[in-house]
């Protein structure tokens, strides 16, 4: 079952293109982005992370709208995504979003 | 620990700067919705444009209780209960500071119930967040004021027998300013109404409804975190106004969620001023 | 009086402490518990909530400590046995209300399971020090009771002698165990009925327009009545006299509230258990209660195995304390030595009722955790050693503080 | 390392003035910089704040009276992790009720001074007679181990004295200090005397003043007290009631227990010389020595006048710091004395402390307090003591 | 005080309820006499723990009646109060209301310490009938001193009722605050002219603020189960023959 | 001092049943098999997730000393749990370990190691949560400390009735490994 529609003037939008990323050993294998996801990104993995949880991973990259929801909804804070072409999140050099204060 | 180094990767999650990642992972059990309610505060607070030095965050005893010590502002984790009495010490000695309670249903209105009309009452100028997962989880799953009627829990064995408390209704029969009910999944609506709150003068609350993965659904059969998410998705129904009285949530009934009271009243650090400047002018 | 067959869940179980408690107060004769949750002492009033509604006993998980202490004094008053259930942070917010219970001579228990404190501490493990504040809590003076059992069986059993020393005495009755005791799973045998002997409620049943609510026997235990009997109870928190009513001549030495204290000093004698153990030719005394009287068992076999003559006296009951029997060994051994999971408070007293003719060795311990025997056992073979008498206490330095203040370990999880 | 400075001039009321001990109290208070009180009405305490509030306008500090004890404490701590010298005033029932928040005071090492005008107890009591009952539960009554440190005054002079000390000990130490006056302090008025501002000396609190990212909040300095920062200023800082490390984060192990509870009570321990305050009269050739502290002490220097004049050596040590409690004063003086005599407004609190610190060397005599003949009762006490023969067990107490 | 005694005195007779089985809690001391003379237990505990002992009583033999008289004005007991409107605990709960609001003592005596009223002048005070009723009071109703025979009337009508019943009652001056003894005259005159009867008023309305009229009357009267009641329910219901109902 | 059988370790995360394991196997032992045995527990805050371990003494006669100083079994369901506990265990001890959860190191002295994929195993039967259940059918195997009776009663009484199955079935799973 799947939880949002589609909108049915998807082809006219032009869809932003997004890429997960998922820090595995802090996942502790819930399920929620997997199941919220709007455009079916994700599924469930076979493997353990350290903790013995099932992480997931990422089953259609392509699909990815960088909507950011799997990183809202996710209780770990083990999953994000960022717009295609950004700058990848390494070594804290990704675009900030938190109020520098 | 050997899980601590393994997350320290070289991969930097977006809110990195706002948790205190030295402590993820957190201490929240599988399904649970806490860290669901930390990332739309994180969220807000980015949104809501405050200068994070001048927020700080009081958290009391119960697994919503080490919010604060996750979150990387000004943090206190503090007695069982005390929270919006401690906040309330915070926000009269440096009324410059924002002051959010971030506390669950056991600590603000059962152990801490009447500092939380009081402070209500008063018009104490802080942001409540309170996470309603219906049961204590921390000390294993007992009764809570919140647990629906008939539902189980290791302190009601054979099911709960008190009506539980409409917080949404006793926070405005006490004075609260501001009132949104939010799910876990709504989890952009909650962002928003927490935004909203946070930029309030006056005594604010947002209830969010989470799962407990743990006690709560496992002894109501109820399935794991996920089930109750889906569950939320059938069953919550958004009424913005809403009058306060119909807020009850029954076993596994319908949760209706919203913004239900957005008013004005003077705060209790207006009134107390404005009556010390009278005191001085000799016009009581 | 005998148990009612009821109440008593007879049988041979595997279970642990805090359980162990909560089918003691039933088989007491409790019929009423409240409590609020907290850990470690949640299991006590899961238990009882389970097995109370089958033999007519109610539990109810008030919306504080606050509340529980004072809906377990207003049921005793209702004339049922009564308990709660609390630790640490809990325990402190009944003080106020202990000292109100007190004062009006209201029989019930308290369970404290002791955790590591101070504050908010360490939940889920060990500690026991709240001992100096069972005694000094509340403010005001008054005397109680308090127990420490060291298992299971024991929580099981003092359970039941709390109630009674209550019935008996009037007065609360703290059974302060600690998390040890109460997450430990032993055996636990549930006698039949019969074979539990408890302690009626000392009715008044005279006229009832003859009825003084504090009028003592001449043991200075007054008797009891039942609200809604027609006694016309006037029943006050304030400096009382006989009847209940606010008394005129209030001051701290009044006359009313000094039998408070003398009804329990008075007999002492009475209440005072003790398990004692090889002390005939001791020279070194090891004193324990609760939790660390078992470890302690370790550090003194070790000893003796070295050919120190060690005996052991364990404090069943801790309030009130042995001020005698402490000062009567003084006079025989070298010295005492008193492992505790705090900083130091019984080996206070052990010090103040040594008179300065023992030597009185701490082996502290901060709490989450218990000693280790080797920490006992240098103790005692330091205290053999020991020449002369040293003011004061001594504290020993134990293994854990040098693994933390002088090896410096890294601290984790 | 430590320099004192001036008390700020806004607080300081300075003259001879006639108040009570509430009021001489909260002029303490206000000259040591107390700016936030939060408090709960209870006699007879309640003058204090209402005097606080009548001084709160013209000095710029806060109030707030809270819906109960429990609060009271809790925003007093909250206010003084801003930068405020905060407070609270109660008398038994409140204070009994603040036993949690002091362990949690302790614990996240919060300087603050609580007042505790005793009152009769247990529970109610008898509100309007003083007494001196709360002695022991001021330094064991709440769960867990600490160490604190309680002053007891026994003249409006001293409450007004006493306070401001309590607030530089409390900064200087980390820890909250108890004022442990009676009623019979507190509704006693007398002339006061207030220095100028130059001469009030107070402790400033010892704030961090390294790089903001390297603070962490519970590291200490050598003498175990950890330096402190004000919420606001961007520190960033997370503590917690629960047992902790350095950075406040919680780790709930032995080791780290260690590591935290006990430098709670060494900072104290260690410190004890320096803390410990007596003020001695006539103790050099004394035979028997009065032991007091509060309302008591001053009938007790009475006693010693009236029974240095019958010729029998009476000397005086008034307890100005109760807890901790001058163990080695007292243990020395036992040997050199035939008794100590303590005379308490309560059933024997403070006199257990004597006879453990007198080692069996001297008797040691109970005089409880009693409203009318008190004097005649300690110098009855002290004849009978001096006919003692040898050293008795335990504490005695003469009747009648 | 007297003017509420002998109401509740004469509403104990209406009502048929056998004097013997009332008990009051109370954080006020009472004249020993009025208790002997009413045939009633007496409990004085301390400051905010009325109801909490209340509740332990009624659980303790749920044949008393128990009426908690709160003299805080929910202040320090408050947490207790919700949470029995909540449980629909067995009680009645009066509700001594002997505040001086700031505008109301400001008219009557300028003279009287501001810290005279429970709540800090500048504080609003709760809507107590509408506190009562949110959190699951049964009957709500407030009266003043001048109301005798309504309140007389509420006190038996609540005594009959089964659950958490809550009477407010604005009363001048008991023994708590001796300095406003010298005004209580005027204040009952200012009573006399600034209250108002609506029955059945919807409680949000009632607050009492500096500028309207004080509105009293009974304001709600409901069923609902009682704490017991839905206790020896859903036990039985579970439990079946196993469950031995609660009869303290 | 008792006449001693053995002293057990057990540890993992919170969530696994380590609690359990340690009653299920004193429960067996002092109630079924008529021995004497104390189970203590050590804890975090954490239902789940955090390190958790139980320990248990056996003996023929009355346990003084409560507590384990030097293991004869470990039972490590976790990586953390090992590393914590195996330098408490005996030079002669015995190692069970979950195979997917723990990569023991080369064991030392005469410690012999026996492996199994409880977790995996209880996926495969429907539910993780019974993974103990099937590490303790492994452990009254490899041990022989318990009686596999008294062990199948106390695992029958240690779970909900709608359960008893589903654990019996685990607990021969373990007990019929061969490893």
């Amino acid at each position: 079952m799947k939880y949002w529609r589609t909108p049915y003037d998807l082809d006219k939008i032009e869809v932003p293109k997004g890429k997960v990323h998922i820090i595995k050993d802090r996942c502790k294998g819930c399920g929620f982005c997997v199941e919220f996801c709007p455009r079916d990104v994700l599924e469930m993995s076979e493997e353990f992370n350290s903790k013995g949880y099932h992480p997931p991973r990422v089953k259609n990259p392509e699909n990815c709208v960088n909507c950011g929801l799997c990183e809202m909804i996710c209780p770990e804070f083990a999953i994000w995504s960022t717009a295609k072409g950004e700058k990848e999140g390494k070594g804290g050099q990704q675009v900030p979003r938190g109020n520098k204060g | 620990m050997t899980v601590l180094k393994a997350v320290k990767s070289r991969v930097k999650h977006p809110m990195d700067n706002l948790l205190r990642m030295d402590r993820i992972p957190h201490i929240w059990c599988p399904g649970c919705g806490i860290g669901i309610a930390v990332s739309a505060f994180a969220a807000a607070l980015d949104k809501a444009k405050i200068d994070l030095d001048k927020v700080a965050i009081v958290s009391g005893i119960g697994c919503t209780g080490r919010v604060a010590g996750y979150v990387k502002i000004d943090s206190f984790h503090t007695t069982h209960g005390r929270a919006i009495a401690f906040a309330t010490g915070i926000k009269l000695g440096n009324p410059e500071i924002k002051v959010v309670v971030f506390s669950g249903d056991g600590d603000l209105i059962s152990i801490g119930g009447n500092h939380f009309i009081h402070a209500a009452r008063r018009n104490m100028d802080m942001l409540v967040i309170c996470v309603n997962n219906f049961i204590y989880a921390m000390t294993g799953g007992q009764v809570a004021p919140t647990t629906p009627l008939k539902a189980y829990a290791t302190t009601s064995p054979f099911g709960c027998v008190e009506p539980p408390f409409n917080i949404p209704y006793i926070a405005d029969s006490s004075g609260a300013v501001y009132v949104a009910r939010w799910t876990a999944l709504h989890v952009r609506r909650l962002t928003n109404s927490l935004v909203e709150a946070l930029n309030k003068r006056g005594f604010s609350v947002v209830e969010v409804i989470s799962p407990c993965a743990m006690y709560y659904s496992r002894i109501n059969r109820l399935g794991d975190g996920l089930d109750m998410m889906k569950f939320y998705h059938d069953n919550a129904e958004i009424k913005h106004g809403e009058d306060t009285k119909n807020l009850d949530i029954g076993f596994q009934t319908k949760i209706i969620v919203g913004k239900f009271v957005d008013r004005e009243r003077p705060s209790y650090l207006e009134s107390y001023n404005r009556w010390l400047s009278e005191m001085k002018d000799g016009t009581p | 009086m005998r148990a009612n067959p009821k109440d008593v869940n007879t049988g041979v179980y595997y279970i642990d402490g805090d359980v162990a408690s909560g089918y003691g107060a039933l088989a007491a004769g409790c019929k009423f518990v409240a409590g609020y949750p907290i850990t470690p002492s949640t299991e006590a009033a899961e238990a009882f909530a389970r097995i109370a509604p089958k033999a007519g006993a109610m539990f109810i998980q008030m919306e504080d400590e606050l509340g529980s202490i004072a809906a377990v004094v207003g049921a005793s008053w209702a004339g049922v046995k009564s308990m709660t259930i609390t630790s640490g942070p809990g325990y402190s917010l009944m003080m106020e209300t202990i000292g109100f219970g007190a004062m009006l001579e209201t029989p019930f228990v308290l369970l404290n399971i002791q955790r590591g404190g101070p504050s908010t501490g360490v939940p889920t493990k060990t500690g026991q020090a709240d001992m100096m504040q069972s005694r000094w809590g509340s403010h005001g003076d008054y005397e109680l009771i308090a127990l420490s059992p060291d298992s299971p069986q024991e929580l099981f059993d003092y359970t039941i002698k709390a109630f009674n020393l209550a019935e008996r005495y009037r007065c609360p009755v703290m059974i302060m165990s600690d998390e040890c005791v109460g997450h430990m799973t032993e055996k636990v045998v549930i006698p039949p009925a019969d074979e539990i002997e408890i302690e009626p409620r000392r009715f008044y049943a005279g006229p009832k327009d003859k009825y003084l609510p504090f009028k003592p026997d001449e043991d200075l235990i007054p008797k009891m009545a039942k609200a809604g009997d027609g006694y016309n109870l006037y029943i006050s928190g304030l400096t009382h006299d006989e009847r209940g009513y606010p008394a005129e001549n209030g001051g701290c030495q009044s006359v009313y509230t000094k039998r408070l204290v003398d009804k329990i000093r008075l007999n002492k004698d009475k209440i005072i258990e003790l398990k004692e153990e090889g002390l005939e030719d001791a020279e070194v005394v090891v004193i324990s209660y609760g939790i660390s009287s078992r470890v302690a068992v370790r550090g003194i076999e070790m000893a003796r195995e070295e050919g120190i003559r060690v005996g052991s006296l364990r404090l069943v009951t801790v309030w009130p304390f042995p001020d005698e029997r402490i000062a009567e060994l003084a006079k025989k051994v070298k010295a005492f030595v008193v492992p505790e999971i705090n900083y130091g408070q019984i080996a206070f007293e052990v010090e103040r009722c040594s008179h300065g003719m023992a030597n009185v060795i701490l082996v502290p311990h901060g709490g989450a955790g218990v000693h280790h025997p080797d920490d006992i056992y240098n103790a005692i073979e330091y205290a053999r050693r020991l020449e002369g008498r040293v003011e004061g206490v001594i504290e020993q330095k134990t293994r854990l503080e040098r693994l933390v203040f002088e090896e410096r370990i890294k601290l984790s999880e | 390392m430590r320099r004192l400075m001036r008390a700020d001039p806004k607080g300081v009321l300075t003259g001879v003035h006639s108040l009570n001990g509430n009021q001489a109290c909260v002029e303490g208070a206000l000259a040591a910089g107390c700016r936030f009180l939060a408090a709960y009405p209870i006699v007879p305490a309640i003058e204090a704040w209402e005097w606080f509030l009548e001084r709160a306008k013209d000095v710029g500090a806060t109030f707030i009276q809270m819906e109960d004890e429990i609060s009271a404490l809790a925003a007093v701590l909250g206010a003084s992790w801003t930068g405020k010298r905060s407070m609270t005033i109660t008398s038994g029932p409140g204070f009994s009720l603040m036993m949690e928040h002091l362990g949690l005071a302790v614990m996240l090492e919060t300087p603050c001074v609580i007042v505790d005008v005793q009152r009769v107890g247990p529970s109610i009591g008898t509100p309007d007679r003083p007494a001196q009952g709360d002695m022991m539960q001021a330094r064991w009554g709440s769960h867990g181990d600490y160490e604190i440190i309680a002053l007891s005054p026994s003249s409006p002079q001293e409450m007004f004295d006493f306070t401001i000390k309590a607030f530089n000990l409390s900064e200087r130490y980390r820890v909250p200090v108890m004022v442990m006056a009676d009623r019979e302090v507190a509704h006693r008025k007398e002339e006061v005397v207030i220095p100028p501002p130059s001469e009030i000396m107070v402790e400033p609190r010892r704030y961090y003043r390294g790089a903001k990212s390297r603070y962490l909040p519970f590291k200490r300095d050598r003498d175990f007290v950890p330096p402190m920062v004000d919420i606001g200023d961007g520190y960033r800082f997370h503590v917690t009631g629960l047992t902790h490390d350095d950075r406040g984060y919680p780790i709930m192990t032995e080791e780290c227990q260690e590591y935290n509870v006990h430098p709670l009570v060494r900072k104290i321990r260690r410190y004890v010389d320096e803390i410990v305050q007596v003020q001695e009269a006539d103790t050099e050739d004394a035979e028997v020595v009065i032991i007091s502290y509060g309302a008591p002490s001053r009938a007790a220097l009475k006693a010693m006048g009236e029974a240095r004049r019958s010729g029998v050596k009476v000397g005086s040590l008034k307890l100005v710091t109760v807890w901790p409690f001058p163990d080695k004063r007292v243990a020395e003086l036992a040997k050199k004395v035939k008794a100590f005599v303590v005379p308490e407004m309560n059933y024997g609190q403070m006199v257990l402390e004597v006879e453990r610190c007198s080692h069996g060397r001297a008797n040691v005599v109970f005089v409880p307090y009693e409203e009318k003949g008190f004097e005649d009762d300690l110098l009855s006490a002290i004849r009978k003591v001096c006919q003692e023969k040898k050293v008795r067990e335990g504490i005695i107490q003469y009747h009648g | 005080m007297n003017p509420f005694i002998t109401a509740f005195a004469k509403g104990i007779e209406r009502s048929g309820v056998d004097p013997i089985k009332v008990s009051v809690v109370s954080d006020i001391p009472f004249d020993p006499g009025v208790v002997n003379h009413l045939h009633i237990d007496f409990f004085h505990t301390i400051r905010g723990r009325a109801i909490a002992f209340g509740t332990g009583l009624k659980l303790g033999n749920p044949a008393l009646q128990v009426v908690p008289i709160i003299g805080d004005l929910v202040t320090l007991g408050g947490n207790h109060f919700v949470h029995a409107g909540r449980r629909n605990m067995d009680l009645l709960v009066i509700c001594v209301n002997n505040f001086v609001y700031r505008k109301i003592a400001g008219e009557l005596a300028p003279s009287i310490p501001p810290s005279f009223s429970p709540y800090s002048t500048f504080e609003e005070p709760f809507n107590v009938p509408h506190l009562a009723n949110s959190c699951g009071a049964i009957y709500t109703a407030r009266w003043t001193a001048l109301h005798t025979d309504e309140l007389t009337l509420s006190v038996s009508e609540a005594l009959k009722k089964r659950g958490f019943c809550v009477i407010e009652v604005l009363l001048p001056g008991p023994n708590y605050y001796r300095r406003i003894k010298e005004i209580e005259s005027d204040l009952v005159n200012f009573y006399y002219e600034n209250s108002v009867i609506r029955d059945g008023e919807d409680p949000r309305n009632v607050g009492i603020t500096p500028e309207g009229k004080i509105v009293v009357g009974k304001f709600t009267d409901k069923e609902r189960p009682t704490f017991i009641d839905s206790y020896n329910a859903q036990l039985s219901s579970v439990l079946g023959d196993e469950f031995i109902p609660y009869g303290g | 001092m008792g006449v001693k059988m053995a002293e057990i370790r057990f540890a993992g995360y919170g969530g696994q049943g380590i609690i359990r394991s340690g009653i299920i196997v004193g429960k067996a032992a002092a109630i079924y098999d008529n021995k004497f045995a104390t189970m203590n527990q050590s804890f975090g805050p954490e239902a789940r997730g955090g390190a958790c371990s139980s320990q248990l003494v056996l003996s023929e006669s009355k346990v003084l000393y409560p507590y384990v100083t030097v293991s004869d079994v470990l039972v490590a369901m976790s990586q953390a749990g090992y590393e914590k506990f195996e330098p408490e265990l005996s030079e002669e001890g015995l190692l069970l370990i979950d195979e997917d959860l723990v990569k023991p190191k080369p064991p030392r002295g005469r410690i012999k190691v026996f492996s199994i994929p409880a977790t995996r195993f209880a996926e495969e039967l429907g539910n993780r949560i019974i993974a103990n259940v099937v590490m303790l059918g492994f452990f009254t195997a490899v041990t022989k400390l318990v009686s596999k009776e008294g062990m199948e009663k106390a695992v029958a009484d240690s779970v909900p009735k709608r359960f008893v199955k589903l654990n019996l079935e685990a607990f021969n799973r373990g007990y019929h490994y061969k490893r």
